[in-house]
């Protein structure tokens, strides 16, 4: 069953330096607070793990956390590029980034091989592009049948994965709605999870569109209200767009990024920007 | 007929290859621009679909991502990310997928990873492949927006993120890639189109008071000119202010 | 887009003798008026494709529609035998059956392979049985990164896949919900599909846990009120226990059920049993 | 202690062996009977998943059928089948599955697909495998319950649908089976119990008023009994009367 605790009780128990870790949420419901909380506690050579590493991870490339990204979409959606992430790799600042990229496509195959107990995952995909060449996790096997050749990928399995969802009951289950993205693999492909959520209730009635993470397979879940602004909460509160935006200024140079880390994560406590 | 600007051209241009039905699979940015100008004009049953799950998307205004709330309130349905990826795109059940482009070479290969350097240690670094690579591939017919210009339309892409024909004739079939491949490239200059035989792109349409000299100016390669070559119609009253109120 | 049809038009124009079809629904929502329709208009040859043939694939073999059955579990839930499917393996009538055997994990993830264009799926399964070795359709594959060998199936890909689900709007739009089993997946896998609803209504009210399958996938509607009998539809009505057990002694000789079939099916005119 | 019957004393005997808390994958029949009985007694957080996709389904009524509409209605969440059986069941996930047979051997390798005569030309057409073989192999125990006679426990199973242990030690790790097998197999006459060294299933508890001899007698092969043979306790007045209550 899924332990009730805070937001650092949670990141401080189930996420260690060094860890793989996966920040999931498909352009709706990204775990920020989260994510702002793992730079607070001063996490280091985290390796992350995310479809499209929007201003979350912008933010923990930024603050020194990251070692290596892998990833298969890395821009600031709507807006443009991903300043700390492009700094990283383009000049290694604050330090070297190691990346391994991947399609969409086949980033989520890899998290449904990770949930389903599977150690690959076979998709129509990378055929002909140069992606093969420089990420040694795509290979190609052939079908036993027809013998025509196809993608392989390996399982992600991350060691942490964190997702918000706008609910939980008092017994650890969780409910989300609205795009569910790739929560539901992420979250059963890891080893250990932590859920943030709007809030805690006596029970949860049934959404249309919902879906629900029983309690036993949830490590632990913890109220962070506001916990994906930017982002979103379906049926909470909408994307700020306007904050996307202004991303782009504060994420260009080093300078401002680094006055608006200081006194936006580090100065406060478990307050999302 | 009003004043426009090269961008609305380029967005009347995209929006008006759609047919009404089809089904489309829709980034953000220009293309999704396009195929909500669609869906108001000439095609109010077309299907839009998002990679964040959105099946039948029906947007009020335009989002800003490709998950933005009002996509999915507004769908037939909504799906898993690896759902809308395995059952819907791959397994060839879209009409129509719309791609942008940092650099595409004469076969509509695409690069949105790395620009300059190597790829390690590359001069710009762009966000990456996304959903393009298997969109790419797995369209009935793929249409890519993309701004004419030197630094885009180049002799070589620095990396293939997605593929188009590849080095020509027979290379999709070879590569096992099932869709049909890019069936054009609308740029704020004009329309061009791969040559049946060659695949290569070939200039089929200028926009209103763009001539072919001005597209080959802004094209690396050696751009073939159609014999037929045709002027885009302007774009018309309705069109500019359907267009104009989706982007305000 | 859908096209709105009578059930005997739908069967008429999509099924030909000869075809691979499935009639899906795992328990719930089975087609049970579209299999009877099947057996009054008298198609021969069929491969029959289905998890648990269940009542609906007993009176077809028993009427003569099939001259192949794929499957993985062919009893009477909660009941025992199907006897008209035991008559025609153990002795032929009224005419020999060939058999291709899988489990459900296998055949659930054939169905997934159907759905997502692949050529096969990739599993744990079948590993130490009897299976593989009567069962053509079920070989080894190794994982390229780690080694392990997995089975793998190859794809089903009815030619035409039949459901049943609670309502549609007049668009064609198909909405179903409680157990929605293997449907999806069977229904996308297939070259044609016909759905038989309970009724057509203006339009699709949101349902939780529902799943909508947009009319353009759908090549036909046909309503058929009370079209799963004795199997149930949620929210229409319930499972018919006493039917099930009832099938017992219907199905358990030639002549009873023979008489059944005559005044039950083939003097009637679309009204399920 | 009011008379009860073998059957009850087996639905029983198979109930105490579910912890609370226990995630439980239960088919129909007998195995769907003890898990409900036990989720009355001394599990109340008994988690029960039907193969339909129901997972934490919490009926009043013993279902006919693994998709009977009450599952849906108390379920926590419902999924499709191909998620509960890959990223429910072959993940790992399942602490106990509930399997029947037809036929057992001594390895407690199961038949439920054909009796005598050959696979293509069979003497018994049985139901087939269902979701038996990924359920031996991947939940982390395996219960199996069972009549006891010489017809169902047999030297050799004509067909093994679902796999026990094999031929023995170390055969589980070679098929990369990675459940930890059946851990024991609940009868009307008594309780089974692999040998820890051999794999063999050993008598290791009789129901009251069995004598190991009779155990021995509905068995095929040579059966081993367990130096400290040990006596079910007999149902309880509470036991009796919630089965009852479920069953009538």
């Amino acid at each position: 069953m899924a332990k009730i605790l805070s937001l650092a009780e949670g990141v401080a128990e189930l996420i260690n330096d060094g860890d793989a870790v996966a920040l999931e949420g498909f352009t709706h419901l990204i775990p920020m607070a989260a994510g702002q909380e793992v730079i607070r506690q001063g996490k280091r050579d985290l390796t992350l793990i995310r479809m499209t590493p929007d201003l979350v991870y912008d933010q923990l490339i930024g603050a020194g956390c990251a070692a290596k990204l892998v990833f298969s979409w890395g821009g600031n959606p709507g807006v443009g590029s991903l300043h700390r992430f492009r700094d990283a790799v383009q000049n290694g600042w604050p330090h070297p980034l190691e990346i391994e990229e991947h399609s969409h496509a086949g980033m989520a195959n890899r998290y449904v091989a990770g949930a389903s107990g599977l150690p690959f995952a076979v998709l129509r995909g990378y055929s002909g592009t140069d992606l093969p060449g420089k990420t040694p996790t795509i290979k190609t096997i052939t079908c036993p049948f027809t013998g025509e050749e196809l993608a392989a990928v390996p399982a992600l399995n991350p060691d942490v994965t964190v997702i918000h969802a706008q609910r939980a009951d008092e017994a650890g289950n969780v409910q989300l709605w609205g795009i569910t993205g790739i929560q539901k693999e992420a979250l059963l492909a890891a080893e250990r999870s932590l859920v943030t959520v709007e809030e805690i209730v006596p029970s949860l009635e049934p959404v249309p569109g919902g879906i629900v993470l029983p309690s036993w397979a949830v490590t632990a879940v913890a109220t962070a209200p506001g916990g994906s602004r930017p982002s979103y909460a379906h049926g909470y509160y909408e994307r700020d767009n306007e904050l996307y935006k202004q991303w782009d200024a504060i994420s260009r140079d080093r300078e401002s990024f680094t006055a608006w880390l200081d006194s936006e994560v580090l100065r406060t406590e478990g307050t999302p920007a | 007929m009003s004043d426009y600007t090269s961008d609305e051209m380029m967005s009347v241009a995209a929006a008006r290859t759609l047919r009404d039905g089809d089904v489309c699979f829709v980034g953000i940015g220009l293309p999704s621009t396009a195929a909500n100008l669609a869906r108001r004009i000439q095609a109010p049953h077309l299907v839009l679909i998002y990679e964040s799950g959105t099946l039948g998307a029906k947007p009020e205004t335009l989002p800003l991502s490709i998950g933005d709330g009002e996509l999915a309130t507004t769908a037939d349905t909504v799906v898993s990310v690896p759902e809308v990826f395995n059952y819907w795109l791959q397994a060839g059940r879209i009409d129509v997928g719309f791609l942008g482009a940092a650099q595409l070479d004469r076969f509509a290969n695409i690069n949105t990873t790395v620009i300059g350097g190597d790829y390690a240690d590359p001069k710009v670094r762009l966000p990456g492949a996304g959903g393009a690579p298997e969109i790419a591939a797995s369209c009935r017919e793929v249409t890519i927006v993309v701004r004419q210009s030197l630094r885009a339309f180049v002799e070589k892409v620095d990396f293939v993120t997605s593929v188009g024909f590849g080095s020509g004739p027979g290379d999709r079939e070879r590569l096992g890639l099932r869709g049909g491949g890019p069936q054009r490239v609308i740029t704020d200059l004009g329309v061009l189109e791969p040559d049946p035989a060659t695949c290569e792109l070939t200039l089929t349409r200028v926009h209103p008071a763009v001539t072919a000299e001005e597209v080959r100016a802004a094209t690396c390669w050696d751009l073939k000119v159609a014999p037929d070559l045709r002027t885009e119609p302007e774009p018309t009253e309705r069109e500019l202010t359907v267009l104009r109120g989706l982007t305000s």
